[in-house]
Formats: structure tokens, sequence, C-alpha cells
């Protein structure tokens, strides 16, 4: 079943591909069906448990649903279908729709392959399907393609060639390749190898989920890619990185008797991730890089809580990876409606979108409050079930990081806010529609999603205790929650939902209060034409307000700023450039230094003879 | 049987003796017997490589002497499975260049034939021969070819570029020679297989002499680091079917030759660290060139130079993994590399620099020949689910079986150099605008039809390297028994 | 011939043959023009040729012929060298010719056969 | 004795025949001395009891060889290095 | 700099080859040290008398223990002649128009006429004695070479005609793999005697060793003419 749902997606990708040569209609057919009819196949014919076995080149690959995978897979199925309903209005009229829906395609079956492996061989072949289909899609709008792609391509290849080289070690050592014999044999690999082996597998985990000092190629790739594939890109796929470094943590490093110092620097790198992203999201002035970063952001807290390992934590973590999934497609998916519509996404071009889009709005606005992590919705939830996590482990300073990151993380959700939809309406945006109705109702059904997590977040709670339990946690009977103290003094989840009512009710009184009255009595000012000092500004000179929004916050974080991790990856990349163009002058091009050289390596060898050869 | 090993010299010489005569009466024969006969060759490989596999080596004897005293060809699993890979490619690259001539002359097409024959024949020698001075007389057909082919378009780069070729080749036939003569004198004996008997008898000083100078004029031909300065610049500037002939034939013959004389005629243990170490600086000195490069076709050259280096390094092994593996890289190589420089060939037809930028925007203006160059790319850096991902994962295994782990860091590091510039190239066809106003040029039926069976082939052995493996599995054990191979060679009668 | 005068022709031979070889390969790593490279290789060619006969004399061996002279008991010299170097004269002859017919392309192409002028194929 | 010293004269000749054709200038008598190369080491080989390889050689070195690089230099340039560059020059100011 | 490094790489190099040759040691073949090591030598020596009843050891050596490999030779000198056409090729071919080294005196030409025909029955008797006495397919190919050079240098105007080279060079050929693939029609190996031995030293003796050597020397006759045809064909602007 699995064998065919895969391959099912794969022809599919083929055929659609094909297809869409004909006619794009057919191809826009074509590609909806190959995405939903696997995807319920998948919903309703596998079942946890099931295996498959394949053998290819001597190799057993073993294919099988686990309760952890399922999370993960609900993920990636219902974010693909969403975003493939999404996908085929969003990409009308652009170029290159065929190799969009054919790389959209494999993208899923790469990341369900990933799921579904329970043997690092084919857990690698669908990790690096994953990787170049989603690197097709991020240079597809043909943008800074040799920077962004090849950052993301090289980034990626050092983690799956670290992944690569992780395996062969273990399966020359243990003797198999199958993801269960190697975790449970991990005690009698050696102790390099013991130490070896993880951070491989953390490096190649950590590229996918933009762990920090592997992040740089995030926010451009985020950003570059077409937004209806960055919600997978980012919803989903950066998600298989923490699927691979739950497995790692739980089995690996938990085995290691130094497995609390990795655990502690991983969980520090995450929360330094979560605030230096949160810090670059708030100076991003276009929607896409500000989304990217703080995606990056995001991760990072997902990352604590997987470092960290505590049921709480662990719970806290797969919660945010789930609802991050939902929201940060929502939020993706409002952009790429913003420019779709608008054809932009800079903030300081647009301004006060909310009543022409005023769906795409609510949606945003949902989506955002979940991000901040404002109570009601599923975001606080899963931060606050973190910073309990936390402290219960007495990580006291790592607590405050992330509670700054968080704090910080309203600027950029206001500045997202603010910047699209709010403030004056421009005349040059008056022709602006709401977004086509299978664009909307995909982010919508995701926006109502986190409010829905967000308010019965039990609902969760109980596919994610079973993950837990498959991967070694005790047992907790459903009850998990019952550590968080957000759930035990104030009884029973249940009463989240008057808060909930409440706060509801007050946000509902001040939208409609604002939509009567909001616009009365204020009078249109172009916001482009501000005049200071007797100078007078340029035409082309954009003087909105909007430029340099967080100007005195950015003059704070400065030095923060100024070290840009990127800038000294550029400076090695440039410095090894130079080696390699000095050293390929070793083929100077005159046929005699060819023959010199022939000689030289025959005197070498003469004179060392006794040394090679006794 | 439908035929014997010596057919695979025999028929092509008689041919190429014939060719002239046919040209007279018919002309249009100088241009389809070679296909006919490489076709046929290709029918005996097969049905020979079916008949080894089950009944066990071939080893023909020539001129009435058995082998201690006459040449002997040798057909085993081994050196088969090397025959079968360059006939099949000897094939494809004569299908494609078949239409690619029509408007040359009658003459220019003969020798043009004439010489890609005798290249794959000279080529199909090396592996077959069990004799090492026959060995030299082979390499030196080959090479003389070579040298032609290389040289055959009218500019003067070619012709340079076969100067350098000739200059390196002829000190590798100086240096052969020299070996040979070291082995003879000491031995008295020719036979591959005889030598490898008594090579314990050797004085340990000749022994280390001549196989440094066997290491020397080998290594030349297979492009090793330090002696392969010609090799990129014929590469380039040979015509592009016989740049795809060059890495998918005559280097593969070089590595067989190296690689007979590694693993069954010496039995020097320090050898297999010397193909360790040569195979690491091969790999690494021509991927960080192939970085900087600005003609397409030279920068394939060396990502072939540097994918040699790893068949040594997987030789270098020196487990029966690492042969698979080596041999597995060498098959997809034969595979891929054709592929690459065929579709690239076509992509900068028209430009007169033949730069890397020549090929932004392809996409549009030739999505097959593009679609086709980026399959091979993703195969060659070993992407999975495309052939050469298999070759890459059974060889890190056979490295990490040996406990290599800082090699297997540097390859896949190297790997990474490999992948940026393919990927470069990838993104300049379909994701940057058409720069240059030089059209595509549409690639002829036969090349189609040669280019879509190489993707084809890619994608087989991709999703099911089952299908190859059994003969890598008898051509990997058939080098390693060299028991076997003295046996059978040695007690070799007239069939 | 004397027998003692052997032991210095051991040395003489091989020495000259060794000696010329390398002249020859001084010749095609050093000189500048493509024709002294050419004439460099052949004569290294020579040298090769000379040690390879060199290697199958047998002092006081007779040619390997027997022709009706031959009085059946007399050492013959190795004639397996000498059909070796045979096979490598005239291939020798072949590659001289291509080399050569090289040459004189790259002269109508460079008018010049100085070896540094002629890298247009570089790194 | 005598067959003794005439090989020791043959091989300094082929020695000192070798390294004039290494330093001349004038790539014809260079040549010309190669071709005396050939031919000292035809006498050699017929000293050497190798009668076929003798006639060979002298065949093929001494005349062929000779006379196809005696075309060459006819077909390019007389003198080594330095004054090809000056007529190169020259051509290319022509 | 180059110097110096060149002189001490082939210094280096030179010692070793030189100590290794030293060691084996002169005139004493075969240098065989161990008594387990049967020569291949005294096998041909014995055969060549005692089957193949060929007087020369050189030519049967050549044409039948390894006759593979001359085969491969008559090859590489076969398409040295086809390389060297396409190398040097121009699309219009003035026949005629050729380099001229020397003008001919009246007494070369007239000596040249002369000599031709010596040279070339000289140059048959070679290679139709090959088999017992020293000399053979390739000694006298070259010697008829050495022919029609002579004729080309003191002719300006005489030519060879391709046509007639080439059907030559090709026949010679395929009597050779013919004859060849004959003895492996007839039961036997690539290449074997097939035909009788006769006697030693007598002109028809050896099987098909002399049948393969006068194909082998008109091939390289025809070879060597057409290298030469071709370069001397080959005029170059002239400078200066």
């Amino acid at each position: 079943m699995i064998t065919l749902i895969l391959l099912l997606f794969l022809g599919g990708a083929i055929v659609t591909w094909l297809g869409g040569k004909l006619s794009p209609i057919v191809g826009d057919m074509l590609f909806l069906v190959t995405i939903i009819v696997p995807a319920g196949m998948f919903f309703t014919g596998v079942t946890v448990g099931e295996v498959t076995h394949i053998h290819a080149l001597g190799l057993t690959l073993t294919w099988g649903l686990s309760p952890l995978s399922y999370l993960f897979s609900m993920i990636v199925v219902g974010l693909g279908i969403l975003l493939a309903i999404y996908a085929v209005p969003f990409m009308k009229g652009k170029q290159k729709t065929g190799a969009f829906y054919f790389n959209f395609t494999l993208s899923v079956m790469a990341m369900l392959g990933i799921l579904v492996s329970k043997d690092w061989v084919s857990f690698f072949i669908f990790w690096e399907i994953m990787t170049w289909s989603s690197y097709l899609m991020v240079i597809l709008n043909g943008k800074d393609v040799q920077r962004v792609g090849i950052k993301y391509f090289i980034f990626s290849a050092i983690g799956a060639y670290a992944m690569l080289m992780a395996m062969v070690v273990m399966n020359s050592q243990l003797g198999s390749f199958l993801m269960a014999d190697t975790f449970n044999n991990f005690q009698h690999l050696t102790v390099g190898n013991q130490i070896l082996i993880p951070i491989l597998l953390l490096t190649a985990f950590g590229v996918k989920s933009a762990m920090m000092p592997l992040h740089v190629w995030a926010p451009d790739a985020y950003s570059n890619a077409p937004m209806a594939y960055t919600g997978l890109f980012s919803g989903a796929l950066s998600k298989m990185g923490i699927y691979g470094m739950v497995l790692v943590m739980v089995t690996m490093i938990n085995q290691l008797p130094e497995g609390t110092l990795i655990r502690d620097i991983i969980a520090w790198i995450g929360g330094f991730t979560a605030a230096a992203a949160t810090l670059w999201a708030i100076t991003q002035d276009d929607g896409k890089k500000l989304l990217a970063w703080s995606s990056v952001g995001q991760m990072g807290y997902i990352i604590v809580g997987v470092a960290i390992g505590t049921p709480l934590a662990m719970l806290a973590a797969l919660f945010l990876v789930v609802v991050h999934a939902m929201f940060k497609g929502s939020l993706f998916m409002v952009v790429g409606a913003i420019e779709k519509q608008t054809g932009t996404t800079d903030f300081r071009e647009i301004n006060g979108l909310i009543r022409k889009m005023p769906w795409t709005f609510i949606s945003a606005l949902i989506s955002v409050i979940a991000l901040a992590g404002i109570p009601p919705l599923a975001g606080f939830v899963s931060k606050w079930m973190l910073y309990e996590a936390l402290i219960q482990n007495n990580n006291y300073i790592l607590v405050i990081l992330l509670f700054f990151a968080s704090t910080a993380g309203f600027l950029y959700c206001y500045k997202f806010l603010h910047g699209y939809f709010l403030g004056q309406e421009e005349p040059e945006w008056a022709h602006v529609k709401e977004a086509p109705v299978t664009m909307v109702v995909p982010m919508l059904l995701l926006a109502i999603g986190t409010f829905v997590l967000g308010t019965f977040p039990q609902l969760l709670f109980k596919p994610i205790d079973s993950a837990l339990q498959y991967v070694g946690y005790d047992a907790t009977g459903g009850h998990l929650w019952g550590q968080s103290i957000l759930f035990s003094e104030w009884g029973d989840v249940v009463t989240l939902q008057p808060i909930l009512y409440a706060v509801l009710a007050v946000f509902v009184f001040f939208a409609l209060f604002l939509w009567f009255k909001g616009t009365k009595g204020t009078r249109y000012v172009s916001t482009k034409d501000i005049s200071s000092s007797g100078e007078l500004p340029k035409e082309w000179e954009n003087l909105t307000f909007k430029v340099n929004f967080m100007q005195p916050f950015e003059r704070v974080i400065e030095p923060f700023l100024k070290r840009q991790i990127d800038k000294y990856y550029t400076a090695f990349g440039n410095g090894l450039e130079a080696l390699f163009e000095f050293t390929r002058r070793i083929y100077t091009g005159n046929g005699q230094t060819y023959a010199i050289y022939a000689i030289l390596f025959l005197a070498l060898l003469l004179l060392f003879r006794v040394n090679l050869f006794g | 049987m439908v035929g014997t090993p010596v057919l695979f010299i025999a028929i092509p010489l008689l041919a190429a003796f014939l060719i002239p005569l046919t040209g007279m009466v018919w002309k249009e024969s100088v241009r389809i017997i070679p296909g006919l006969i490489l076709a046929y060759l290709l029918v005996l490989a097969i049905n020979l490589l079916s008949y080894v596999t089950v009944n066990g080596p071939i080893v023909e004897v020539i001129a009435g002497w058995a082998p201690p005293i006459g040449i002997n060809l040798v057909f085993n699993a081994f050196s088969g499975f090397l025959v079968t890979i360059m006939v099949f490619m000897g094939l494809l690259v004569w299908l494609y260049s078949y239409r690619f001539k029509s408007n040359v002359e009658y003459e220019a097409a003969r020798k043009y034939f004439l010489l890609l024959m005798m290249l794959v024949t000279g080529s199909v020698g090396i592996v077959l021969t069990g004799d090492i001075f026959n060995m030299f007389v082979f390499i030196e057909i080959t090479g003389i070819s070579g040298y032609a082919l290389t040289a055959f378009y009218t500019g003067r780069d070619s012709a340079e570029a076969s100067f350098k070729y000739l200059i390196m080749g002829s000190i590798a036939s100086v240096f052969l020679l020299l070996a040979i003569m070291i082995i003879y004198s000491q031995l008295g004996t020719l036979n591959m297989a005889d030598v490898a008997s008594k090579m314990h008898l050797m004085d340990p000083k000749y022994k280390a002499v001549s196989f440094i100078l066997f290491v020397i004029a080998l290594g030349i031909e297979a492009e090793v680091f330090p002696l392969n300065g010609w090799a990129p610049d014929a590469y380039a500037e040979a015509p592009g079917p016989v740049g795809a002939a060059f890495s998918g034939i005559v280097v593969k013959a070089a590595v067989y030759a190296l690689i007979r004389y590694t693993y069954t005629i010496f039995d020097l243990s320090g050898a297999f660290d010397l193909l360790i170490i040569v195979g690491l600086m091969t790999l690494v000195i021509a991927e960080v060139a192939a970085i900087r490069q600005e003609k397409l076709k030279r920068m394939l050259a060396y990502s072939s130079i540097g994918q040699m280096g790893l068949v040594f390094v997987s030789f270098g092994i020196g487990t029966k993994e690492g042969v698979f593996a080596a041999l597995f890289i060498m098959l997809n190589h034969a595979i891929i590399k054709p592929l690459l420089f065929f579709s690239g060939s076509y992509l900068v037809y028209h430009s007169k620099k033949k730069t890397i930028s020549d090929v932004d925007g392809m996409g549009k203006l030739a999505p097959f020949t593009s679609l086709l160059f980026a399959l091979g790319a993703f195969s060659i850096v070993g992407l999975p689910p495309f052939a050469g991902f298999w070759s890459k994962l059974s060889f890190l295994m056979a490295a990490a079986d040996s406990n290599m782990l800082l090699i297997i860091g540097l390859i896949l590091t190297v790997s990474v150099v490999e992948l940026v510039y393919y990927m470069r190239v990838v993104n300049r066809i379909f994701f940057f605008k058409r720069a240059s106003h030089l059209l595509a040029r549409r690639p002829t039926f036969n090349a189609y039809i040669v280019m879509s069976v190489l993707a084809v082939l890619i994608l087989v052995i991709g999703f099911y390297p089952d299908s190859v493996s059994t003969y890598l599995h008898n051509a990997a054990n058939s080098l390693f028994d060299k028991s076997q191979y003295i046996h059978s060679v040695l007690t070799a009668t007239i069939q | 011939m004397d027998s003692t005068y052997f032991q210095y022709l051991d040395y003489a031979v091989y020495g000259t043959a060794v000696l010329v070889m390398l002249i020859g390969l001084y010749a095609a790593l050093v000189k500048k023009s493509l024709l002294k490279i050419v004439i460099g290789l052949s004569i290294v060619d020579s040298g090769l040729n000379l040690l390879i006969v060199t290697l199958g004399y047998i002092k006081g061996g007779t040619a390997p012929i027997f022709s009706p002279g031959y009085n059946g008991t007399q050492a013959m010299v190795d004639p397996i060298p000498q059909a070796l170097v045979l096979t490598a004269i005239v291939i020798g002859f072949g590659v001289t010719a291509v080399a050569l017919s090289l040459v004189i392309r790259l002269w109508r192409h460079h008018h010049t056969l100085y070896i540094d002028e002629i890298k247009n194929l570089k790194w | 004795m005598m067959a003794f010293i005439l090989i020791l004269i043959l091989l300094a000749l082929m020695i000192a025949a070798s390294v004039y054709a290494v330093r001349q200038k004038d790539l014809l008598y260079a040549v010309i001395a190669t071709g005396i190369i050939s031919l000292v080491l035809s006498i050699l080989f017929y000293l050497l009891q190798a009668p076929d390889v003798a006639l060979t050689e002298a065949a093929i070195g001494v005349a062929l060889t000779t006379i196809i690089f005696v075309i060459t230099i006819r077909n390019t340039v007389r003198m080594e290095d330095e004054s090809d560059k000056n007529k190169n020059i020259k051509s290319a100011a022509k | 700099m180059k110097k110096i490094l060149v002189l001490l790489l082939l210094a280096v190099v030179g010692f070793y080859t030189a100590e290794t040759f030293f060691d084996i040691g002169f005139g004493k073949a075969p240098f065989v040290k161990s008594s387990e090591i049967k020569p291949v030598k005294d096998v041909y020596l014995h055969q060549t008398v005692q089957e193949l009843k060929v007087a020369n050891a050189v030519t049967s050596i050549v044409v039948n223990f390894r006759g593979f490999d001359t085969l491969g030779e008559v090859t590489v000198l076969f398409l040295s002649v086809t390389a060297l056409g396409s190398i040097l090729y121009k699309k219009r071919h003035h026949v005629g128009e050729r380099s001229v080294l020397f003008s001919a005196s009246s007494i070369v030409t007239s000596g040249s006429k002369l000599l031709f025909p010596a040279i070339v029955l000289l140059g048959a008797y070679v290679f139709i004695h090959g088999h017992l006495s020293p000399g053979g397919g390739f000694q006298g190919g070259v010697i008829i070479a050495t022919g029609f050079l002579l004729m080309l240098l003191a002719y300006e105007n005489y030519s060879v005609s391709h046509k007639g080279l080439a059907i030559v060079e090709s026949l010679a050929g395929i009597t050779f793999a013919g004859v060849g693939l004959l003895g492996f029609m007839n039961g036997g190996t690539f290449l074997q005697n097939f035909l009788a031995t006769g006697t030693l030293n007598d002109l028809f003796s050896g099987g098909i060793i002399p049948i393969i050597y006068i194909a082998v020397g008109f091939k390289v006759a025809a070879e060597l003419t057409g290298v030469i045809y071709t370069v001397l064909n080959e005029k170059g602007e002239q400078h200066g």
C-alpha cells in the first residue's frame, strides 16, 4: 500500500508534468488528482505498523509507518492537500507551472517516503529527493539563482553527506541499515563512533531544520521559493529535520554518558536561533523575508524542546511542530495571496489591504496571534509548556532568552499585520480584490485549525502521546499534560474555553467597532509624500513611515546584527574559490610541464619506493 | 558459444582493411560498416558474457601456441563485463555521430569512422589480452587513434591538445616498454598469468621499479593526477562524440590495465596504498579545477578525471566490496558521462567559445537536451534515485567497512564541490535568461535515440540497481580470484 | 672477443643506452621548439631500443638464425627482445610521423614552434 | 679487442651525436645527427647479433625518419626557438 | 631553474634505471635467478626448427608465435597513415604541388631511375626470404618505400596513385587477417599454421609464415610510401 502510494505520487508527478505540456487545465486537474488521490489513500488505507520490504543491491529497504511518523505525515499530507488547492490559482498564468507541479508532488512524495522509511538507505534516498525537488523550487523563479540556490544546495549537501557518512559507518559497525537495529545496538559502537554518529546526524538534521550556524540558507530559500510552496517548505519540509532530530535525541543521545552536555549545547543553539532569528525578522521590510526569519526562529523553539527532551518539553515541541505547520502555512499563503493580487510583498509599498482582502486579513490575524503566542491560540499552549519544561529542568537563563525572543516576536508580528493590512488605503492599490476562493479557503481552514487546537489542545495530545511512547517515553495514560501548571492549576483543559470566548468577544467587539467607526472622519493623505525640513523628497524616494519602521529598536540591536554568519561563510567561500583558482594553475597548458610532472612523479615514486613497497 | 574472443580483434581489423576497398565501390559503406561491426561485436559480447557467467572464463589461444608461449586472450566475467560496456558505448558513439557527419565529405568520414572503430578495438584489445607486450601494442593502437581523433577538427586548438596527448603518450610508451623489459629479463616470459604465477620469484627491487614504471605509463593513459594534463585538453577539443568515447571507453581500458597489474600480476601490498593516495589526489585536484572552468566541455573533462580518481580510491580499498563499487562507478560513469558530453555539446553547439554562460536559458530553447543534461548532472553527483547514487553508496559502504573514515569525509567534501559546479550549470540552463542570440541546435534523430537510451539506462539502474549487480559481483569475484585466473590461463588448450 | 673487457662493457652499453634516453628526455622536457621535442622523443626511442636489444644479448651468442652454416651447439641470443624491438621501431616511426604532422598543423595555425606560445588550452 | 674498441667508439659516437642533436640550434643538423644516432645504432645492433633489427633500424631510422623530419623542417622552420619568435612577430606585422 | 629541476629529476630517474640494469648485467640473458623459471625463449628456439621449420627465429616469433603483435603493429602503421591524412587534411588538394627539398640534377634523376628497380627488387628479396635470412616483411617493405622515396625526391612530378596504394594496403591487410581467420576456421586458432611446413632452410617452408610476411611486406611498403607521400604533399607557407 505504501509502495503504491509513493508510486502514485511519482507517476502522477511525471504525468502531471507531461499533461501540463498539453494544456494548462489538464495539468491543473492532474495535479490535484495526483495530490489528493494518494493522500486520500494514505488517510484511509495505511495503518500504523504496516511494513513493506523492497530489495535493492543486496540491501533490504523497509517501509512502514510508526506513530511518530504518523504524526508528521498528517502534517505533510494535510498541508500538501491544502497547498495544492491553493497552488492551482496561485500558479495560474505563471511560468514553469509544470516544473512547479512536478517538484511539489515529488516533495510530498519524498517527505512521506522519509516518514515511512524504516532503514537509513531509503531514508537517505527520500531525503535527497526532497532536497533536490525543494532546491528546484527555490530557484524556480530565476531570481538570485546562483547565490540562493547554490547556498541552499551546499548546505543541504553538507547535511546529506554527513548523514550518508553516519549511515555507512553505522552499517559497517553494526551490519544493518535498519533504524531500529542501529538504535538498539548503539551501545556496541566504539566510543568515538558513538560521539561521531550523532554529531553527523545532528548536522544533517540541523541543516534542514535551520539550526543556528547552519541556517543561512533558510531565509533566502524560504523567501525565494513560490509562496505556494514555501508553506510546505517551512511547514512540513523543515520538520523533517525535527523528525530526525527527535529520533537521534531520544535513541542515541539518551544512551550516551555525555548526552546531557550535547543536549544542553543543542538547546542553547536552539535558543540562540530563536532569539537571533527573531531580531533579524524584525528588521525585514519584506513579508516573505520576515516570515522566513520567523520560521527559523520558531524552529529554534522546537529545537529547544527536542533537545531538553523531558516528556513535557517533547510534548511542547511536537505540539509546536504541528501548529507551526498550520499557522506558518496559513501565513505564507497570505503573503502569496497578497503577492498574487498586488505583485509585491514589500511593506513599504502596500498599505491598508484590510478592506480589500478581508478574509485574507482574518486568516492572517488569527495566524499571527498564534505565531506570537498570545494566549487563546495554539502558539500560546506550546510555548507555555516549553517554558514550564525548561523551568522544571532548571534552565532559567534559557527561559529568559526564549522569553525575550518571544516578546520580541510581538514586534515583527505587529509589523507584519500593520504592514500589509492596516494603515491608510492607497489609491495605488484601489483595484486590488480579494484572492480567489480556492486560495482563501485553505488559509482560512488552517487558521481555524490553529484556533481549534488552541482551544482543544487535547485533540493533539493523544497522537503526540502515542508518538512519544513509540520513541520510548513512558505511557502517560493520556495525562501528560497533567504536568503542566496551566492545565493542572486550572483544573482541566476545558477551562481554556471560557477565556477564549471572553477574549474573542472583546476582539469581535473591537473589530466591529473599527469596521463601522474606523474610517469615518479620516482624511486621505498620501503616505508617500512627506516633506521634511524644507527638503523636497525626490519622486523615487520612498519615505513612508514604514521605512525604518523599527528604527529605534534596530539601533539597539545593531551590534548583534553586525555579526552576520552569512558574511563569514561568504568570506570562507571566496577564500576557497581563490584557493581553487590557484590550484588549477597546476594545469599550465604547456605540454612540456605535464611531461615534467610525469618525470617528477616517477622520480618521487622511485625515491620513496622503499617506503611504499618495502 | 557463438564466437570466440579473438573475433573482437580480428573482425574490426579485417573490416578496417576492407573499408578503403568497399569505399571505392560504395561510398556510404565507410560509415555503415563500422556500425555493423560494432553491432555484431555487441551481440558477440553479450553472448559471451552470458556464456561466461555460466561456464567460467574463456581463454583463447592464438596461433596455436598454448599460453606461456603464445599470446592469449582472456574473456572472463571481469574483462567481459568491461568489453561489453565498451562495445556498447562504441556502438552508441557511432550511432550518435552517424548523421552528425553527413555533411562532411567522403575522405573525412572514412577516416573518422575508421579511427573510431579502431579506438574501440584497441581498448577492447587492452582489456582482453593476456600478454603484457601485446597490451603495449593495443595501447599504441588506441593512442594513435586517439591522437588523430583529437586533432580531427581543423581548428588550431585541437592540434595543440593532440600534441600534448602525444607527448604524454610517447613518454608513457617508453616507460611501459622499460617496465615490460624488466619483467621479461627477470622472468623470461611475457604472459600475464605466467608472470603472475612466478612473481614471488622476482627480486623485490625489480618488482618495485617495474611496478612504478607501469604505474607511470598506464597512469598517463588512465588520467592519474600528476600525469593527466593532457586529458582535459583532449576531451574538450575532440569532437563531442569522441570526448564521450574517451571517457566511456579509452580510460576504462587504461584503468583496467592498471588494475590488472595491481591485483593480478604484482603482489605488492603497498600498491593499494599508492592507488588510494593517487586516486585521492586525482579526485581533489580535478574537482577543484572543474569548479573554476569556463568552458563546458573542460568542466566535464575535469569531472571525468575526478570520477576516475574515485575509481582508483575504490580499487585501492582492496576488498571485494571496493572492487564492486569501483566497477559500479565505472559502469555509471560510462553511461552518464557520454550523456553529459552528448547533450552538452548540443547545448553549446552554435557557440564559438563554448563557455558555460552560453547555456543560459537553454532550457526553453532545447528542453529535451537540457533535461537530459540535468538528468546526467543529477545522476553523476549521486543524487538518488538515479544511477550514480547506488555506486556512491556502495563505494562508501566499502570504505566504511575498511574503516577509512577520513577518506569518506574527504570524498564527501569533494562531492559537495562537484555538486556545486554541476548545479551551477543546471541553474544556468533552466533559470537564467538567454543572453546570447544563438539558437539551439536540434539534435539529430540518432542523437535523440542515443541520448534517450542512456537516460533510460540511468533511470533503470537508478530504480532497479539489481539489474546490473549480478554482473558486477561476478566481475569483482573474478578479479579477486587470482589463482583461478592463472590456472585457467595456464591450462588453456586449443578449443 | 676477450671476456675481461666485458666487465666494462656491462656498464658502457647499458650506461650509454640510459644516458641517450636521458639526453632525449632532457630535450623533450626542456627544449622549447616543438621539433626539438619530437627529436628528443625519437632519441629516447633509440636509447630504449638499444637497451632492449642489449638485454637479449648473450656473450658469445650467435644471431638467432638456423642458417645452414649453424653448427647447432653455439648459444643463440634471445630472439624475443629482437622481435619486440622490431615492433617497437615500427610503432615508434608511426608515432613520430603523427607527431610531425601535428607539428606542421601547429605551425600552420600559430606560425611558431615555440611551445610556450602554444598555450591556448590551459587551467 | 678490436670489436671492443669499436663498440666503445660507437657508443661514444652515439652519445656525442645525441648531445649534438640536442644542443644544435639548426634543426636540420640536429635531424642529421639523429640519423647518425640511428646509423650507429644499427651497427651496434649488428654487433649485438640482431641483424633483423639492424636492417630495420637502418631503413627506418636512418632513411625514413630522417627524411620526414627534413620535410617537416622544410615546411616549418629551420632554426630553433628565438628565431621563430622574431619571425612570428614579423609575419604578424606584415 | 626549470633546467636544473629537470636535470635533477633525470638524474634520479637515470640513477635508478641504470642501477636496475647494471644489476641485471650485460650478456647474461636470460637473467633468471631461479630454476623454477623456464624462459619461453628456449621453447621458441626449439619449436622454430622442430615444428615451423623456419630458420630465422625472429621471423617465426614475429609472424607466428607473436603474430598477433604484428597484426597490431601493421594496424598501427595503417592507423598512422590514416591519422596523417586526417591531421593534414585540406579541403582542396593540389596534386603535384609539393615541396621540393632540393632541385635534383640530371645525374641524380637518371641515377634514381636506374636504382629504383634494383631497390624494389632488393626489398622483395628481403621479404620473400624473411624466414630464411635476416630481414622480412618490415625490412623489405621499408626498403621498397625507400625506393619510392628516392623517386619522389628525384622527380618533382612523380606521383603515386593514392588509390593504388590503398588497394595494395587493403589487400595485404586482408590477406594477413584473412589467413589468420582461415587458421581459425580450419579448426585451430587465429593465426595458426594450417599449411605443410616443408623442410628447414627451404624457400617454400614455414607454412603460412612466408605468406604473411609477404603480405606484411606489401603493406608496410604501401603504408610507408603513403606516409612519405602525404607529408611531402604538405606544402607549408614558406617564410623568409
